[in-house]
């Protein structure tokens, strides 16, 4: 029997495939379809202080092997979410990663400490791809001082796991990896969706009506893969890796570049269950080849570093 | 809501590019109520990568069927369907049409072009349930009429070749005088200009009406938040069309 | 008839649709399945001032809607080019752009040199994706300064059209834009390839040799749409489109956004005389529209700015 | 090199998960030469998105024949395709093998697992030339075995469920000492394993042998530099498997 389990900051997580911020709800909406006990963790929709509506429509687009969202982060709120979803969520084993998002430095840090009063929760995902409001609304996540503040500002509130889930959307990744090591975070969630853009030719308009949006789905997985191993190599601490992971190889090859576990976003839109399909199909791998742990796969991967084609020519 | 492997029976043109698909699904077939959905993987591969949702336009013992329009990559890939195919089909999704409801004695089912996709399954519970009923379709051109399955149809096209020439809702304008309907309500379903229309006029004539709306959707469940429908007032601006709809009384909505 | 030509730094191009450098060889290769001279110009493979062998293998594997390539520059070096494939390209009449690469600066400088003794090419591309042997192999690309160097050391040496080449791996390409612009660059290409990465799990190894290398084709087009659209609107210089572009409806896609032309890369491979359909695609649409110009697209967005996700949430 | 839009005439099951693939196709038809290949585009959408190669099994009048597993989800689309299909060929590409060369009199081809492909062309050219023929093939096991349009044809499989038990080199070198091959020369498909073996043992007994090599292809006609192939000497480090290949002399490269 191969072990599946593992643990980030004190926290054990029951196999390495957790459920994405943002693309499983807040855990209950699914729980007819998929056992949610068989994931590793559920990561929570991103939750702001106050409600958010969202953007108008259209907010999604699909494109090739992937899709563009702009949801304008609608969430219900952290009260709410505590009066509406907790409850779901004690009735549940697996762990809950809930995930912050906010527009100012201090509102990360007042939706945590609401947080901090509830055992339920098995720690904090940070959203740093959010709109800076004191700076005229560009992202945190693709300022480096920034995102080290949010995590020095939030690691003494807390005892339980801080995971920073950085942005793709920068020239180096590891800059970023190593400013929130830094600061005290327990891990790194890597990566966010990709700014992307579509138009409708005949409206000649953009498609999404916020002009841009996210790129996520199996069309990132290339890059997502190279930003984990780019981040993985540069810090100590673990990342877990995002992008585009459809199948149970996918997961492994984010494994084998050094990520310690990963998350599944967008193909649970596709089947609710891709997440539980995903970690049985790691187990399996590893049964097959005589891994008796699954964090054997975690930076397996052979490869001669130096002929990187960061210094080499395309 | 339950995620069925179906078997494909088979895919018929019923229509000028209008294709019925049969395929086996007892769990869902046996619990879809009339303006529900279902949505379907369409592709093995990444592209195209999301889910087709498509109204249930009958479903008979273990069988349901579906009916849509070669429009694009999805629905092409389905026209190519064959009783060698499994589909993995996700549903029923979605609040249904109030056909329970006791506020209405008469029905009347409008469909626009596709729109024509949830009446047969409607008409199926509203005689169940002994109501008077009235069917009127609007199409482009007679090719595209699909009248079966449906009760005491009156029916228009664009181009006059069958029926009255102009819009489901002109042929609703003209027949609504002659006709005696007791307290009639409306349940329609089709373009987004044609209900946007369709709902003026029953709001000016306080008909209450309710409509099935269409948009991209990509989880159909209610996960991603990616179907906002702008809603005229209440608590919050937005409803999600694939949970809180798509049926939704015109009234509530902007549209 | 629509008008579908038009012109960058004074040299006439007969439409909007090139041929991407590294995907269309030195233009001769593919004149048995297509008629070049209905392309609006060929971009040639990157030349080098030596030959260069390129990568070893695995130098491509393919992704969803997309491919890795590594090939490394793989090049006949500029003489070869001259004696071997100028007569060929006096044979016919479409502009031919030269695409250069180097590893210093003074090797870009002394490529252009060769070329310019030569009358028939219309213009300089030049690929600053290339490792900078000075500075340990990073990328110039990455290195706004280097970029700009590069510019202002070409700029003097020829008066034909100098087009900088940039690569969206970087957080902001409109700083790139604006360097390149103000050392008087006469027009932008973008994108090169994302850097991305795939597993071999079964080996444990990276798939390519090179570990990392470019990612390419459809998966990449929202993330280069959005890359040009910040490009153009940061520039006054012409903006040349290229990223996953397949139909005529992707290309104009990237005309409404900012582009004044656009570049067919991967899809070559696919089907040799896409950026020829294309062409004629994008005419139909204007003739179908009524637009006389294809130049009318250009920029023809109807977007509102103010609410890009640069500045919202995503 | 041509590129045409080809009408699938069949795909037929001919051996366990093993199929042929024929598709009307005059220009390929008329002009290719054995072990060449063509590069065929499988699916509408963008994924899969580059070509699948494949060697020409056969070519009669105005067909083609391409035979393959199915492996992945390009030959899995390519299975699925029927007389309703047309698919976009491109080709013949590639370096053909020397088969009209003086400087042998006994042909011996070897094909291991689908190495078979090029071998029916070949044998139909070899034949119209005089030249002897010896045949020798190596599968997995019987129910993989293709023997059809070849002659005189010695078997193995790893099993031992039909013909010696072992490789194809295994075979060959156990034949070898037992027949009188006047001057003969190898020509060989399969995987690199089998090639690397057996290209050792060419080379040891001096017998000449070209070999048809198979690994990642973007264009196949020599545009994208993507499929380098490592040169012992000479004036370049690499050729491209695609245009100087996929047929090479085994003395040139180092596999
Ligand atoms: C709740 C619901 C029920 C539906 N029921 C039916 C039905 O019973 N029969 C039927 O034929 N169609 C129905 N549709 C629409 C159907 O889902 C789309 O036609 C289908 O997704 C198109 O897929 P495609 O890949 O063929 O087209 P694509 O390649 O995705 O798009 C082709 C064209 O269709 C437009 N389009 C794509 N998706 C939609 C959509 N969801 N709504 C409107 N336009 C769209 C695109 O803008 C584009 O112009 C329904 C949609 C919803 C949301
Ligand atoms: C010149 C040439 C001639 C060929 N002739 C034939 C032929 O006659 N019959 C035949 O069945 N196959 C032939 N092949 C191999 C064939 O092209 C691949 O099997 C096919 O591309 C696999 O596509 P897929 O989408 O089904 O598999 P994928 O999903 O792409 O891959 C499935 C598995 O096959 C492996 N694979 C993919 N492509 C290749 C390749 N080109 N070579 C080796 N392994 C590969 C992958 O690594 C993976 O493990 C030939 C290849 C070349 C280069
Ligand atoms: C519709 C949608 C909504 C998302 N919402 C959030 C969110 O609220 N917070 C967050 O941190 N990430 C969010 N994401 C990003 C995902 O968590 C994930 O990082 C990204 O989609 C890449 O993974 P994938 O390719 O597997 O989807 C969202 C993604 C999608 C597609
Ligand atoms: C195999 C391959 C080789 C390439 N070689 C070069 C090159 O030599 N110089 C260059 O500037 N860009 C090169 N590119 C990048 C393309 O020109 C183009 O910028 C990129 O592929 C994005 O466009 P696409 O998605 O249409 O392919 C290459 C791309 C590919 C796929
Ligand atoms: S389609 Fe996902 S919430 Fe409605
Ligand atoms: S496959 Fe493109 S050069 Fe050989």
């Amino acid at each position: 029997m191969t072990k599946t389990s593992f643990s980030i900051g004190g926290v054990q997580f029951p196999n390495r495939v957790l459920v994405a911020s943002g693309t499983f709800g807040y855990g209950d909406e699914c729980s007819s379809l998929v056992d949610v006990n068989k994931l590793g963790a559920i990561i929570t929709k991103s939750l702001s202080m106050n409600p958010r509506e969202g953007n108008p429509p259209t907010r999604i687009v699909e494109t090739p092997s992937g899709m563009l969202n702009s949801i304008g982060l609608a969430n219900i709120g952290v009260e709410r979410f505590i009066t509406e979803k907790l409850p779901f969520l004690e009735t549940i084993q697996c762990p809950v990663i809930v995930n912050i998002a906010a527009s100012t430095v201090d509102e990360y840090c007042a939706v945590l400490d609401v947080l901090e009063e509830h055992s339920r929760f098995d720690g904090y995902e940070i959203n740093v791809s959010c709109p800076n409001v004191k700076e005229g609304g560009l992202s945190f996540g693709t300022d480096r001082v920034m995102t080290a503040e949010i995590t020095r500002r939030l690691r003494p509130r807390t005892k339980r796991p801080l995971i920073m889930k950085l942005t793709p959307n920068v020239a180096f990744i590891s800059e970023f990896a190593r400013a929130v090591e830094a600061e005290g975070a327990d891990a790194i969630s890597a990566v966010n969706t990709l700014i992307g853009m579509a138009v409708d030719v005949q409206k000649r308009k953009p498609v999404l009506s916020t002009v841009t949006g996210g790129l996520s789905g199996p069309a990132i997985k290339p890059v997502a893969l190279a930003k984990v191993y780019e981040a993985s190599r540069a810090v100590k601490i673990p990342v877990i890796g995002i992008g585009g992971i459809r199948t149970a190889t996918d997961a492994i090859e984010f494994l084998m570049v050094g990520a310690t576990a990963v998350q599944v976003g967008t193909m649970n839109f596709v089947d609710p269950s891709a997440g539980v399909t995903i970690a049985e199909g790691i187990q399996a791998f590893c049964e097959e080849h005589g891994i008796p742990d699954t964090g054997d796969l975690v930076g397996s991967l052979d490869a001669r570093v130096d002929s990187s084609v960061l210094t080499s020519w395309l | 809501m339950v995620q069925e492997q179906s078997q494909v029976i088979s895919v018929s043109e019923v229509a000028r590019n209008t294709y019925v698909l049969r395929f086996h699904s007892p769990r869902i077939a046996r619990s879809v109520l009339a303006g529900q959905f279902v949505n379907i993987a369409v592709a093995d591969d990444c592209d195209p990568l999301l889910r087709r949702p498509f109204s249930i336009y009958r479903a008979h013992g273990d069988t349901c069927e579906i009916i849509f329009n070669v429009v694009g990559k999805g629905t092409l890939a389905l026209q190519k369907k064959s009783s060698r195919d499994v589909v993995n089909v996700l549903g029923p999704l979605g609040t249904p049409y109030s056909l329970e409801s006791e506020g209405f004695m008469t029905a009347v089912l409008v469909g626009g072009g596709l729109g024509v996709a949830p009446l047969p399954l409607s008409t199926l519970i509203l005689r169940n349930k002994g109501k008077e009923l009235v069917t009127i379709l609007g199409a482009r051109s007679s090719e595209y009429l699909v009248e079966q399955h449906l009760e005491n149809v009156h029916v228009s096209t664009d181009d006059g070749t069958k029926g009255m020439k102009g819009t489901a809702v002109d042929l609703l304008a003209s027949l609504l005088p002659t006709q005696r309907w007791k307290s009639p309500k409306i349940f329609a379903c089709g373009p987004t200009g044609m209900l946007r229309a369709l709902g003026k006029f029953a709001v000016d004539r306080n008909i209450p009406c309710e409509v099935s709306l269409e948009g991209p959707m990509a989880c159909g469940f209610g996960i991603c938040q990616g179907c906002p429908v702008e809603l005229v007032d209440g608590r919050s601006r937005y409803a999600l069309m694939c949970k809180d709809g798509p049926v939704f009384d015109i009234r509530r909505i902007s549209l």
